[in-house]
């Protein structure tokens, strides 16, 4: 196992599929020349060349829709989006077009590409640069969202996103870019899109969390450890398709669930696990179903208040011990 | 001027591949396309095709005569968008592109193009009558004409948003070096889209072989071009866009052949173009359109213009046909028509099934069940 | 009491309110000259002029921006949408603009604006022209989203939202449009945003349903009423900020609810409402809350699949009468 | 031309409020404001005015090293985005229009233009420091300053986002008969949104008393705008909106300001235009940016053309000043800037309740608790 920075692992899997299939290009601001406003693509221009590595204007509604276009015309295109936030420009390419045109067409057309980039807060960026879009995106049908938590996941998910033949949103994090974690070196390593993975095995609650939140959900687990409480920590990896039955499960034995999520509560992932949960295990919940994220405000600047902005160990150790009625 | 204004030259490697410098010394010259300069000979037309070209420009009529009847019938429900008054555009272009090499885009007024490439017009009525045997297997509709055989990308309902996708679509040629263009349709009115001028810089930019065509038809619904743009000569955003740029005459289709058939061969060398294609539409804007924003003079005016009377007109005129063989065709299109009707009809509805079919690639995503 | 219709009422309104505040005004594609894609503002240029019934081009992004400039600096605008689905293309305005610029400067600039038109499906558009967006713009803290389902509410809740000094995003329905009503003919009659209606009461339980659903729950109630069961009806009015209180107060007293919304199902509004009520009153549910939403997938064309694509008053007879255990 | 080429002309009276033809006349024939023509006399400017706006350029210039220095110590977070080597285009503009009447919009890079409008050091350090007495409380930092009362419309992080705004601001003091004028900055790297180009037709067709102005200041973060633009005249799109353009070197303060005093003057007769200034960004796009995109060598002949080495010279040139005193400005406005410092380090941290203050308007919305 080798260890690599989360920004490696996702440039890992890029640099292997753009060797495998030479159809597959990175398209985005700052990808090529400047090697990524994050270093994702650090030397990717060098080693595939302009043709491959492609800087584009500030025009995301432009490029992604061009992508989309070539795609639907034999290529694989990778976006970069500088973050998340600035994939509302581009919306409509994203919900109208790559989703939909598949089913339009009557399955003519495929629409293979992958949008990937920072999602969710990344610290005193104030309000326009710290939201989470996963649910937003996740609502519409045709479209796969998946949101890695780690390096080995990072690498994983993204080999097999660049090969789906269905639109893909991968949801990376400025926060964990630099993050350090154990990468298989299996040869032409993937992990299936819609999977969740049981981190940590317990039986008092079941927390879920995705992406960031993922490392609350294990801190949260630690804290109530040390109090003699054991949680049973999910990572669900892919937002859609949601993997509900390995949650659910988890949750039929634990009986509890407490789920962390950064986005703005209203409308969002863990409102939707919740209802899919009740519908399904309805039996099974002997206490309600709590959520720990941001608060329900735009993100704002002021160090406190941004801490104070996001999910907190604290509040989800207190929703954990009041689910389990402690 | 100061060298402060002097513009910085950035090596510009990562680029290179995709830009070129070609097209700025000539891009302030705009073209004019205008019947009056016109000969087939000229552009090298036999006889046959231009007979050709009229069926399939009365084919398309026809089939939107009857279509709207079949909406009247309620066989046809949503938006229908008739092309009628425009077919000398689709025509034209079908006839100066390499149909299977190349690539077509269009937004929502899709009949025309569709059967100027050569959909039947069998699946084409079946996809208006929502059936399964139509082109789309009765999920798109009127706005949605795909076939990806003959090279159309769709039909599509977001003003301008296919424009980049027309851009992608020519991107993917040159990426693939197969020797494609793709010719990018769009309305007047999507010209206030913020995507057609993203996707006309990045035309420009990469130099990708699109020719990017305004079917400017005067109005976008009830909204007359010079009520809602500073700029009406749409073919002068070129040269901010480092295009070629030219003013074509959609009335009458040796004019869109020609200028289809030079801008298509500069993209083929990878110099984009913008071209505005003056014409007209004859009918509403969809089916439930009072059409009070035009005169009955200006329409009577126009009908003059009918690109299909023109046709008609410079056939006899040269004596390449006469009324009876070409009254012959209008019968051939008729039944070829009503046929579809009946094909249409035949078809059978979607199984409920097919609802989830085609939303994803696979079908073992587990949650559509 | 005037009977009108659904336009009628939403024009009764902007009429009164711009007569009364001249910093009002109307502005999108086909209000003025063509009197409006759906008629509701028939008339309004010949009654105001070209200077507060305004024309624009096809740009969405475009004269969203330019109005949430204009409220910044003083006016009171009412942008509308031929329909939400065309708002995706300035979806960042409202998002990033609309809701935000009050809290990222400090409360010194307001935005009151309503964006308003047609939402969710209106039959065979296809995939791209039935979109209900009301989860995508509820889940951003800073936006209000309303959502009446008939002319008096129409009326009164657009009132509100003019005057309202935060964005609003306020959902019609092309189908409804057309729909006649009594609307009150108090003088100034407008009804406060936020507060649920209890359409109909009932004990055995609750239904919800907002906008064209609401219909749909009411059919619901009386299918099951013919067969002895009596349902409540609630139609929430304001989908944010949602009066959870008083469908909460209902289902503590009936036990049971099923929510009928036409969004695609994930993450949507019937998600939130469950979260929360499950998190409030979980001791008082005696059945898991059901949805009945549009089918996950995008709108088809044909006339048979987009009947069956729409949410069923069959299946939501069905669905209440799963969580009533009968 | 066949008179299908014939643009309809409609009656067009529902614009007829927001329309002109005054512009289309003059509009390709662009100015160019250098230097070399510019001299204070001719501007009628008064000697001390020049002297305040070269305290006003240092006071932006040492204002933000102190910034830069505090991001050092972690007394600043997220981004900041200096504006060094701008200074003469926001000191240029404040004094060329009427602050009170007039608004003003930009983009992140905004201490410059906060200043120069007169905001207080002490609010915006503070904001910077995210406390309670910064001019947004410390809920916008540094990319987001406002100041209602100057006529400041933000600070805007989205890139190109907020000229719509600006036209929209223009709109209202249009709408309200004011007399004002909005002056709308962006970047160059906002000229790839399509926002911007919507924007400017609407602020062409509605003729909105607008100066849409391009600080094109060579780059976009690491690229640089010849990489991705196929035009790289910016204010040559002006025609295409029906506006008047104009290219102004943007190093010297007194060019700004006799370009945006003449085209606020005809924005205030409703005569919009498109104004390129070139600029140069002596420092990273922010704090983190290791600057590989450009040479040592650009960077130090762009050196020589600091506007505030510039406006010095000029000053002692023309015998307006001497050493002793603009050295004694530098003290003044560096003591300014400590207590900025000063008072931001004081300025108490907001109350965490704040966090739930203005995301309404009203405090009876139920669901903010
Ligand atoms: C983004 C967007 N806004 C609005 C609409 C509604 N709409 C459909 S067609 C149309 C007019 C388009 O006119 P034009 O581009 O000139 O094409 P034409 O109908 O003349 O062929 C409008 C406003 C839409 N489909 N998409
Ligand atoms: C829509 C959008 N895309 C990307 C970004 C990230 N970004 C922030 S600044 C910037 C460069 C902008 O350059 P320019 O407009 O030239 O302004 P300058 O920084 O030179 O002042 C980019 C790409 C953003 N903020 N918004
Ligand atoms: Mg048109
Ligand atoms: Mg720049």
């Amino acid at each position: 196992m080798a260890t690599l920075q989360y920004r490696e692992a996702l440039r890992a899997a890029m640099t292997e599929e753009m060797i495998r299939d030479d159809r597959v290009f990175l398209i985005g601001e700052e990808v090529a020349e400047y090697n990524g406003a994050y270093k994702v693509s650090e030397g990717m221009l060098d080693q595939f060349g302009p043709k491959r590595v492609i800087d584009t204007p500030i025009s995301e509604n432009g490029f992604s829709g061009l992508s989309i276009g070539a795609a639907m015309n034999g290529l694989r295109p990778i976006v970069e989006f500088m973050t998340f936030n600035f994939s509302f420009v581009a919306i409509d390419q994203i919900i109208n077009n790559a989703a939909k045109i598949r089913y339009m067409s009557g399955g003519q057309f495929s629409v293979p590409i992958v949008f990937r980039g920072a999602n969710g807060a990344a610290g005193q960026l104030a309000a326009t640069h710290n939201t989470s879009t996963e649910s937003i995106y996740a609502t519409t049908p045709g479209l796969i969202v998946v949101a890695p938590s780690n390096p080995d996941d990072a690498k994983g998910l993204l080999k097999t996103a660049i090969r789906d033949d269905n639109p893909v949103l991968f949801m990376e994090s400025e926060v964990m870019f630099g993050l350090k974690g154990e990468v298989s070196d299996e040869e032409d390593y993937t992990i299936p899109i819609g999977k969740a993975r049981i981190a940590r095995e317990g039986k008092d609650v079941t927390i879920v969390g995705h992406s960031k939140s993922y490392w609350l959900a294990l801190e949260t687990a630690d804290a109530l450890a040390k109090e003699g409480y054991d949680a049973e920590v999910i990572d669900p990896r892919t937002i859609r398709p949601l993997d509900i039955d390995t949650i659910a499960e988890s949750v039929k034995k634990t009986n509890r669930c407490v789920i962390i999520d950064e986005s703005s509560p209203f409308a969002s992932i863990s409102s939707e696990m919740v209802y899919q949960l009740q519908s399904k295990i309805f039996d099974y919940l002997d206490a309600p179903i709590l959520r720990i994220t941001s608060k329900d405000t735009p993100a704002p600047y002021a160090k406190n208040l941004m801490e104070y902005y996001m999910p907190q160990v604290s509040d989800a150790v207190a929703a954990c011990k009041q689910v389990m009625y402690v | 001027m100061a060298s402060e204004l002097t513009k910085k030259q950035s090596n510009g490697s990562d680029t290179a591949i995709y830009s070129s410098q070609k097209v700025l010394e000539q891009r302030d010259k705009f073209r004019h396309y205008t019947s009056e300069a016109i000969d087939h000979t000229a552009l090298d037309l036999a006889p046959e095709t231009l007979l050709k070209m009229y069926e399939n420009m009365l084919l398309q009529r026809r089939f939107e005569e009857r279509a709207s009847q079949m909406y009247g019938k309620q066989k046809i429900g949503g938006f229908l968008h008739l092309y009628i008054g425009q077919e000398a555009i689709s025509t034209g272009t079908a006839n100066a592109i390499n149909i299977g090499q190349d690539s077509v885009i269009t937004a929502y007024r899709d009949h025309g193009i569709g059967l100027a490439l050569g959909m039947s017009p069998n699946e084409c009525m079946a996809e208006l009558f929502g059936r399964s045997g139509g082109s789309s297997k009765g999920k798109g509709g009127s706005m949605h004409y795909f076939s990806k055989e003959l090279g159309l990308f769709g039909g599509h309902g977001i003003v301008g948003a296919h424009v980049p996708l027309g851009v992608g679509i020519g991107f993917a040629h040159k990426y693939k070096e197969d020797g494609g263009v793709c010719i990018v349709f769009l309305g007047d009115g999507a010209v206030g889209q913020g995507a057609f001028h993203e996707a006309c810089n990045l035309a420009g930019v990469y130099q990708l072989p699109v020719v990017i065509v305004v079917e400017n038809n005067q109005y976008a619904m009830g909204t007359a071009v010079d009520r809602v743009f500073a700029e009406t000569d749409f073919y002068r955003h070129a040269p901010g866009y480092n295009m070629h740029g030219a003013l074509v005459n959609g009335m009458n289709v040796l004019d869109v052949y020609a200028a289809i058939r030079d801008y298509a061969e500069m993209a083929r060398n990878n110099e984009p173009s913008l071209l505005e294609i003056r014409t007209y539409r004859y009918r509403g804007h969809s089916m439930s359109d009072p059409q009070k924003y035009r005169t009955k003079k200006e329409m009577d005016a126009k009908k003059d213009e009918d690109p299909i009377i023109q046709l008609k007109a410079y056939l006899i005129d040269h004596g390449l046909s006469d009324h009876g063989s070409l009254d012959e065709i209008d019968e051939k299109v008729k039944k070829i028509v009503m046929e579809s009707v009946e094909f249409a009809d035949n078809s059978p509805h979607p199984e409920l099934s097919e609802i989830y079919t085609d939303v994803y690639a696979g079908d073992d995503y587990p949650f559509l069940s």
